[in-house]
């Protein structure tokens, strides 16, 4: 972090902006006082491609919005103060503001479109956000690792959806998720949810596209609190819970939920355990309770949608104070590292306060809104049976939160003070309020269920519509308490006192970091620029005659894959010209000159015998009616000769060098006769339509006053063609002057 | 069309596309005016020729017998004629200068704008 | 005459330049008034055919199919308009840009450029078509070796040799086909073309034909000439050849094969999607491979030519208007890009984005409409990459070609890639050489291309934000001359 | 110098008018028997180029209309003009008017033709001869 520099910047702190997310948040209040779920909004906007500007609010979108906006409102106020000496905070705030927006736009759009337009729109901003500190290598790196993860999942996504709407034969989430059940048995399916999770998956850090949300860690404080916790990262969570009610009934959708969550919380957790640095411990968790989430949503049970809501909200409420808690500690000590933060409690007094209140809700213990999820989340896993290797693993999951929950409450602000006294101090209030004002807003709920009860259990009842009546209040027997939490909440403590020693213990599975996905990304990224090297190098390699000979080998196949697939004639007709004496000489004259120019070795003669084409064609055109062409043939190659008599001194003097023939030269050149052969045969049986030049007989001396029809065509029937020929004559002297002036400076150093 | 005409042309082009696959800048220009002649045949002879009467029409007459040549491929065959030889004069021009320019008769080595690689996977820095 | 505008204005302004040797101050103003004149006159065509539907002029008032036809309908004025926005464009940013000054020959040759383009895009007749081939070959040559450096003269060589056989197969195949149907009016060919006894036999020389455009066009293996030479090329006129040059020959196949030569065999087709599909992949890790910013540039117009061939394979009416929107779109951002990679250069001093950085303290404003051009180049919505990218998409999946549909998505992660890898080591990472204080004082940027990479920005954030009346207008352009190919 | 090179210095101008005579006849007749202003234009270039060889390329230059670029783009200049002049009696581009006398714009049309290759060709020859010189 560049907090090298602790004196306030000048200019505005912005503080005022956090009325944005609060006047939104107060907008949605009162329109849930006021109106019904859902709201629809429907304006069209490209009607061409099925695309309007359709929103849908239910009580998930109301839940994420109420997510969106009220802990938004906290963010603002807190990076008002964390971003105090950063000159460029404008710049990070103008992007907070259009992710925000962006995050709106996902959680209520019901066009799929549009879904994905705020959907990519999140990304970008988000890998804007990540790298802020863009003048520091890794947080170019993980910032662009961010996007190309986000933004590939949703390309994948898109694909998804554009079949799923194919499939439903409607482009809105609320029509796709009415027809879900009847796309049951369409083979493509499969395959459009998978496309579907990819996305959501990339979005939400699930196994194995984790890594990225880790190395996001570099965005300023502000921005993990809110992207990477408590908005964003849940996106993912949001989609496949917006869709699970279409699709619940699948085995497929059930796997593949459960397994990738269960795996993404498990191995999550175990690699929470590796981290030293603070903020990095938190993503770690993150990622376990989106596996969580994921794993939830999987479950067929209808309190599993009351238990997701649940969780989702618990941990908002939660995490974003964690993260703030650590970006204090980060500004006030400089460091993050766990392992040099010590009893910190006395110099930053409330923002211990704040930690210990949000610890106390991620670990799920009593007096916290997470009991409450917890025990919701108890429920639901005992309603559906679930595997037992999942059931532990869940145990484990949570211990590790615990734990987590101590290290980051607890540990760093007991114990003795390792750092000079005089070197930490308590942030300003903008930094302290939004913590401590979050937790107490998560107590509030666990102590008054009814606030937050009805938008909760709207939100299930959108995941899980056969969810009945049911009272979000914890039992607060004993029995339920050793139940939930008990076991659970000892392991977690040996977890928490153990912790030095299993990260040590965890230190040798840094042997299979290289088979690990973050890995595998790294490896994907070398794997592309190396075979983009050799591709680029094989195919663009700056030798002409290997370029040409590609062409030409390219052009010839294709050729001859367009002749195989149509229909030709082959037959060889005998048909003798006029003067066939003629046409034999100058044939020979042609064939001698094409030999001998690709035989001979000094330019000159080569010069010539090339000539001798132009001659022989010319003898050609004299005998076979066509005069015109004779006497430009003839006049051309007289002229030619001038020009090439000049020009060939700058050649040099120096015989040609005998090139061997090569086997591919060679049998390109012999496909390439044959090729044009086959072609002629093919014509030569067509029948000939005469049509045009008999009109140009007819008409030539009755309307265009000329008795040489050749000459008419080319200066009146087809004039237009004349003109482009003398514009490429004249423009060819234009474009070869700067050559000419080249040439006439001389050899030039 | 005539077998004999079809034969020439196509030995033309089969010299035409050695010369052009010649590492040699001149040779490559002398074949693609080889392959250029070759091609303006290929347009003559589409038209089957054979007659020996040209497109002009008699003193007396008004129109054209029906026996003299198509006028039309002679005239596509005239402009593409012109319009092949300034290319050609172009192109005469263009090896010239980069035979003495760059002092390389070898196309192959033409590196100028595309220089070799010496990193295993990044390309040269072009200075310009 | 409004058809014959956007030809001859150009082209008059070509031999005016030309004449005005001695005249620097002059020559530019002429340059300017005729890209203003083109410009009017193409809005002119664009309204007319709006008003009156499909424009054509017989030339010399010959009738047709004797003469030679110039028509213009939706899609082809659209293109003209594009083509004249893009002239202006250039040459107001090309006025006193540091690369391309002193160069005499610049004007007439750009506007020989335009002339040529703009009458390939009104051509109706397969001779005259090969004639603007040719006029636009040589111009792009003469542009090529404007720098007069050794560099310059291999790039124009190598561009030279390997186009001139293309050149040539468009000229034997144009031969052949009027050989075997006697005509050469695009409307005459396709009524020649569904005679039974040729209905057979003439894809034989349309695929050669087509063999010919697609080689003009960039499409793999054939491409081997662009990145050769592309990139040594000044900016101002690398926009315009980078943005326009290949479209030309894709337009060219997307008119053969829908207007003209509408009886193509399935298979061809097929082979077409799947040739699209393998160039998507070959340009787009050739972008990932090169870190010269002209470079990784051209490398992607070979990307997106296979965006819009598949477009085209996919034959169907809703396939070519993708395909048409994705050319407006690709024409627009692609010359952005390498304008604004004009704009990079002069800013940081290099074009490799080893040896540059810095840009996005230097140069805010240029990272913004940088990223505005680099998002619609990998198509994220809402920009206008998206849409045409997505209307091929939505086809290919319609008609079951989920492999290139799931190609087209994958290309654009790689096109995220490499677009990304310009923002982080151009506009992010501190300059090699200055500090990033420095490099905001290291040249002022020229004021006028810098307006007119704002402007071209404009334009694409609008095709961006308000897409409909642009998809509806190919929907009708396309459904204009596509046929129902499933009644063939 | 050789008495024949004396010779030769003094037929050439004779010769170039000949030649360029010759490339005018061709031009004319070109509407009715085979020729026109291409083949035209490129005997006047051989004219131009012999006396270029000869006499030097400035003598040549006097003996032409235009220097090289200038006349090929006004040859390119006149055949749009030619076709202009269709365009203000309301008929397309490149509809040829006939006046009683026999001359017409198609005349004009070919005459940019001739332009046009003299020009460019001859721009060639003359900057391949100077630079001939400093060959190596």
């Amino acid at each position: 972090m560049s907090h090298a520099n602790h004196s306030e910047a000048g200019g505005p702190t912005y503080l005022w902006l956090a009325a944005v997310p609060l006047s939104l948040f107060l907008l949605l209040v009162w329109g849930l006082s006021r109106h019904d779920l859902p709201w629809h909004v429907d304006t069209p906007w490209v009607p061409s491609l099925g695309l309007s500007l359709a929103f849908r609010i239910d009580g998930l979108g109301a839940l994420m919005l109420a997510l969106i906006t009220g802990i938004g409102t906290w963010v603002f106020v807190y990076a008002s103060g964390y971003l105090a000496h950063e000159p460029r905070r404008g710049q990070l705030f103008t992007v907070l503001i259009l992710f925000m927006l962006a995050m709106i736009g996902a959680v209520t759009a019901d066009n799929l479109l549009l879904l994905f337009l705020f959907w990519e729109l999140t990304s970008i901003t988000s890998f804007l956000l990540v790298g802020f500190n863009h003048e520091q290598a890794e947080a170019r790196a993980a910032s662009r690792q961010a996007l190309l993860v986000t933004m590939g999942g949703g390309l994948a996504m898109l694909g998804g959806l554009v079949l799923l709407g194919q499939m439903a034969g409607t482009w809105t989430l609320s029509g796709i998720v009415a027809a879900g059940p009847t796309l049951a048995n369409d083979p493509r399916l499969p395959y459009a949810l998978v496309l579907v999770l990819l996305g959501a998956f990339t979005k939400s850090a699930q196994f194995p596209f984790h890594f990225w949300l880790p190395n996001a860690m570099s965005a300023p404080t502000p921005v993990s609190a809110y992207l990477h916790s408590a908005t964003m990262v849940k996106l993912g969570i949001y989609l496949m819970a917006r869709l699970d009610p279409a699709f619940n009934d699948l085995l497929f959708w059930e796997v593949m939920l459960i397994g990738s969550g269960t795996v993404t919380a498990v191995w999550a957790a175990v690699l929470a355990l590796r981290e030293r640095d603070l903020k990095r411990i938190l993503a770690r968790s993150t990622v376990s309770a989106l596996g969580t989430m994921t794993l939830l949503i999987g479950l067929p049970s209808a309190g599993a949608g009351l238990a997701v809501v649940a969780f989702m909200f618990a941990h908002a409420l939660y995490k974003a104070p964690l993260f703030m808690v650590a970006g204090n500690i980060d500004h006030a000590t400089g460091t993050r590292n766990i392992g040099q933060l010590m009893g910190l409690r006395r110099a930053m007094p409330w923002t211990a306060a704040a930690a210990v209140l949000a610890g106390l809700s991620m670990a799920g213990l009593p007096l916290s809104f997470g009991f409450v999820a917890k025990d919701i989340i108890a429920v639901a896993k005992a309603e559906s049976e679930i595997f037992t290797l999942v059931s532990y693993a869940t145990v484990l999951v949570n211990a590790v939160a615990i734990a987590v929950a101590g290290v980051a409450a607890v540990r760093v602000f007991w114990g003795p003070l390792e750092l000079p006294r005089n070197q930490v101090h308590e942030v300003s209030w903008r930094m302290l309020l939004p913590p401590l004002a979050i937790v107490f807003l998560g107590m509030e709920f666990e102590f008054f269920p009814a606030l937050a009860d009805p938008l909760l259990l709207a939100a299930a009842r959108s995941i899980a519509p056969g969810l009945g009546e049911v009272s979000l209040s914890a039992a607060y027997d004993l029995e339920a308490l050793l139940s939930a939490t008990g076991i659970t909440a000892l392991i977690g403590l040996l977890f928490f006192l153990a912790w030095d020693r299993m990260h040590e213990a965890l230190h040798t599975l840094n042997r299979f970091d290289r088979y690990g996905p973050a890995a595998l990304y790294d490896r994907l990224l070398h794997g592309l620029a190396r075979i983009a090297a050799w591709h680029t190098r094989h195919l663009q390699h700056g030798r002409v005659s290997g370029y040409l000979q590609l062409t030409l080998a390219a052009l010839l196949s294709m050729g001859m894959f367009g002749w195989l697939h149509t229909n030709s004639r082959l037959e060889l007709t005998w048909d003798w010209p006029d003067h066939a004496w003629a046409w034999a000489v100058a044939c020979l004259l042609l064939v001698a000159g094409a030999a001998a120019a690709a035989t001979l070795r000094t330019r000159i003669a080569v010069l010539m015998a090339s000539g001798l084409v132009g001659y022989g064609s010319a003898v050609l055109f004299l005998f076979a009616g066509a005069p015109d062409l004779a006497l430009t043939q003839f006049a051309v190659e007289t002229v030619l000769v001038v020009v090439a008599a000049s020009v060939l001194p700058h050649y040099g003097t120096a015989p040609l060098q005998q090139e061997p023939l090569r086997a591919s030269s060679g049998v390109l050149a012999a496909a390439a006769g044959i090729g044009v052969f086959l072609l002629l045969v093919h014509l030569s049986n067509l029948p000939v339509n005469g049509e045009l030049a008999e009109w140009f007989g007819r008409t030539s001396l009755a309307e265009a006053r000329g008795r040489n029809v050749v000459n008419v065509i080319i200066v009146d029937f087809r004039a237009l063609d004349t003109l482009g020929e003398i514009a490429v004559v004249a423009f060819s002297l234009l474009a070869a002057l700067p050559l000419l002036a080249g040439l006439r400076k001389g050899r030039v150093p | 069309m005539s077998l004999i005409l079809m034969l020439a042309i196509s030995i033309a082009v089969a010299a035409g596309v050695l010369l052009v696959l010649s590492r040699d800048v001149f040779r490559l220009i002398v074949g693609l005016a080889v392959l250029g002649s070759a091609t303006n045949l290929i347009v003559f002879a589409a038209a089957r020729p054979g007659g020996l009467i040209p497109a002009v029409i008699e003193a007396g007459a008004t129109q054209l017998p029906a026996a003299a040549a198509n006028p039309l491929p002679q005239a596509l065959v005239l402009t593409a004629i012109v319009i092949g030889f300034a290319l050609l004069c172009f192109a005469l021009v263009l090896g010239a200068y980069l035979v003495r320019q760059g002092g390389q008769q070898n196309v192959d080595r033409l590196a100028a704008a595309e220089p070799a690689a010496t990193d295993p996977v990044k390309p040269p820095v072009l200075e310009q | 005459m409004l058809l014959l505008g956007p030809l001859l204005i150009p082209l008059i302004t070509a031999v005016l330049t030309a004449l005005l040797t001695r005249h620097e101050r002059a020559r530019r103003y002429v340059s300017l008034a005729g890209a203003v004149a083109l410009l009017a006159c193409a809005i002119g065509l664009l309204l007319a055919v709006m008003q009156e539907g499909r424009q054509s002029v017989a030339l010399g008032n010959w009738p047709l199919p004797y003469g030679i036809e110039l028509a213009a309908d939706a899609l082809s004025a659209a293109l003209v308009l594009l083509t004249a926005l893009l002239g202006f464009a250039v040459l107001l940013y090309a006025g006193r840009w540091q690369e391309a000054r002193d160069t005499a020959g610049m004007y007439p040759l750009l506007h020989g450029l335009l002339a040529a383009s703009s009458a390939v895009f009104l051509a109706a007749d397969l001779f005259n078509l090969y004639v603007w081939f040719e006029l636009m070959l040589i111009a792009v040559l003469g542009l090529f070796v404007l720098g007069g450096g050794q560099r310059h003269a291999e790039a124009a060589f190598k561009y030279f040799a390997v186009s001139m056989l293309g050149t040539l197969l468009m000229l034997g195949a144009v031969g052949m086909i009027y050989g075997a149907t006697g005509h050469l009016n695009f409307s005459a060919l396709r009524m020649a073309a569904q005679q039974p006894e040729l209905a057979g036999v003439l894809p034989v020389y349309v695929v050669l034909l087509l063999l010919a455009f697609l080689l003009k066009a960039g499409a793999f293996p054939l491409f081997t000439w662009l990145p050769a030479s592309y990139h040594t090329l000044p900016t101002p006129i690398l926009a315009l050849v980078g943005g326009l040059l290949t479209k030309l020959a894709v337009y060219v196949v997307l008119r053969l094969l829908g207007d003209v030569f509408v009886a193509i065999p399935g298979v061809l087709l097929e082979a077409l999607g799947w040739l699209a599909v393998v160039t998507m992949v070959s340009g787009v890790l050739g972008a990932a491979y090169h870190w010269d910013v002209r470079r990784i540039l051209a490398f992607h117009i070979v990307s997106q030519i296979g965006y819009l061939l598949l477009g085209i394979a996919l034959a169907s009416p809703a396939g070519a208007a993708g395909t048409s929107f994705f050319l407006f779109h690709n024409i627009l951002v692609k010359a952005n890009l390498f304008l604004i990679a004009g704009l990079m250069w002069a800013a940081a001093g290099h074009h490799d984005l080893r040896r540059m950085g810095g840009l996005y303290r230097a140069r805010p404003f240029l990272a913004v409409l940088f990223l505005l051009s680099a998002l619609s180049l990998v198509g994220v919505p809402p920009t206008s990459g998206f849409w045409g990218k997505f209307m091929l998409l939505r086809e290919a999946f319609a008609q079951g070609h989920f492999v290139w549909g799931g190609a087209a998505l994958a290309v654009g992660l790689l096109t995220l890639y490499s677009m990304s890898k310009i923002w982080v080591e151009g506009f992010w990472k501190p300059h090699p050489n200055y500090s990033s204080d420095h490099a905001a004082a290291l040249a002022p940027l020229p004021r006028t291309a810098y307006a007119v990479v704002a402007g071209l920005s404009l334009a694409i954030l609008i095709l961006g934000l308000f897409p409909q009346p642009f998809v509806q207008y190919v929907e009708m352009a396309t459904a204009a001359f596509w046929p129902a190919r499933g009644m063939l | 110098m050789t008495p024949r090179s004396t010779l030769l210095m003094q037929s050439a101008r004779p010769l170039y008018w000949m030649l360029l005579a010759a490339a005018l006849w061709i031009l004319l007749r070109g509407h009715n028997e085979p020729g026109g202003g291409f083949i035209g234009g490129l005997l006047a270039v051989a004219g131009s180029s012999l006396l270029a060889i000869i006499l030097g390329i400035p003598a040549a230059l006097r003996l032409q209309p235009l220097a090289p670029l200038p006349l090929a783009m006004v040859g390119v200049g006149l055949a749009v003009l030619s076709g202009l002049a269709g365009a203000l009696h309301g008929l397309p581009f490149l509809t040829h008017l006939w006046t009683g006398i026999g001359l017409s714009t198609v005349m004009l049309f070919d005459l940019g033709v001739f332009f046009a290759v003299w020009g460019a060709l001859t721009g060639y020859v003359y900057a391949l001869v100077d630079a001939g010189e400093t060959a190596p």
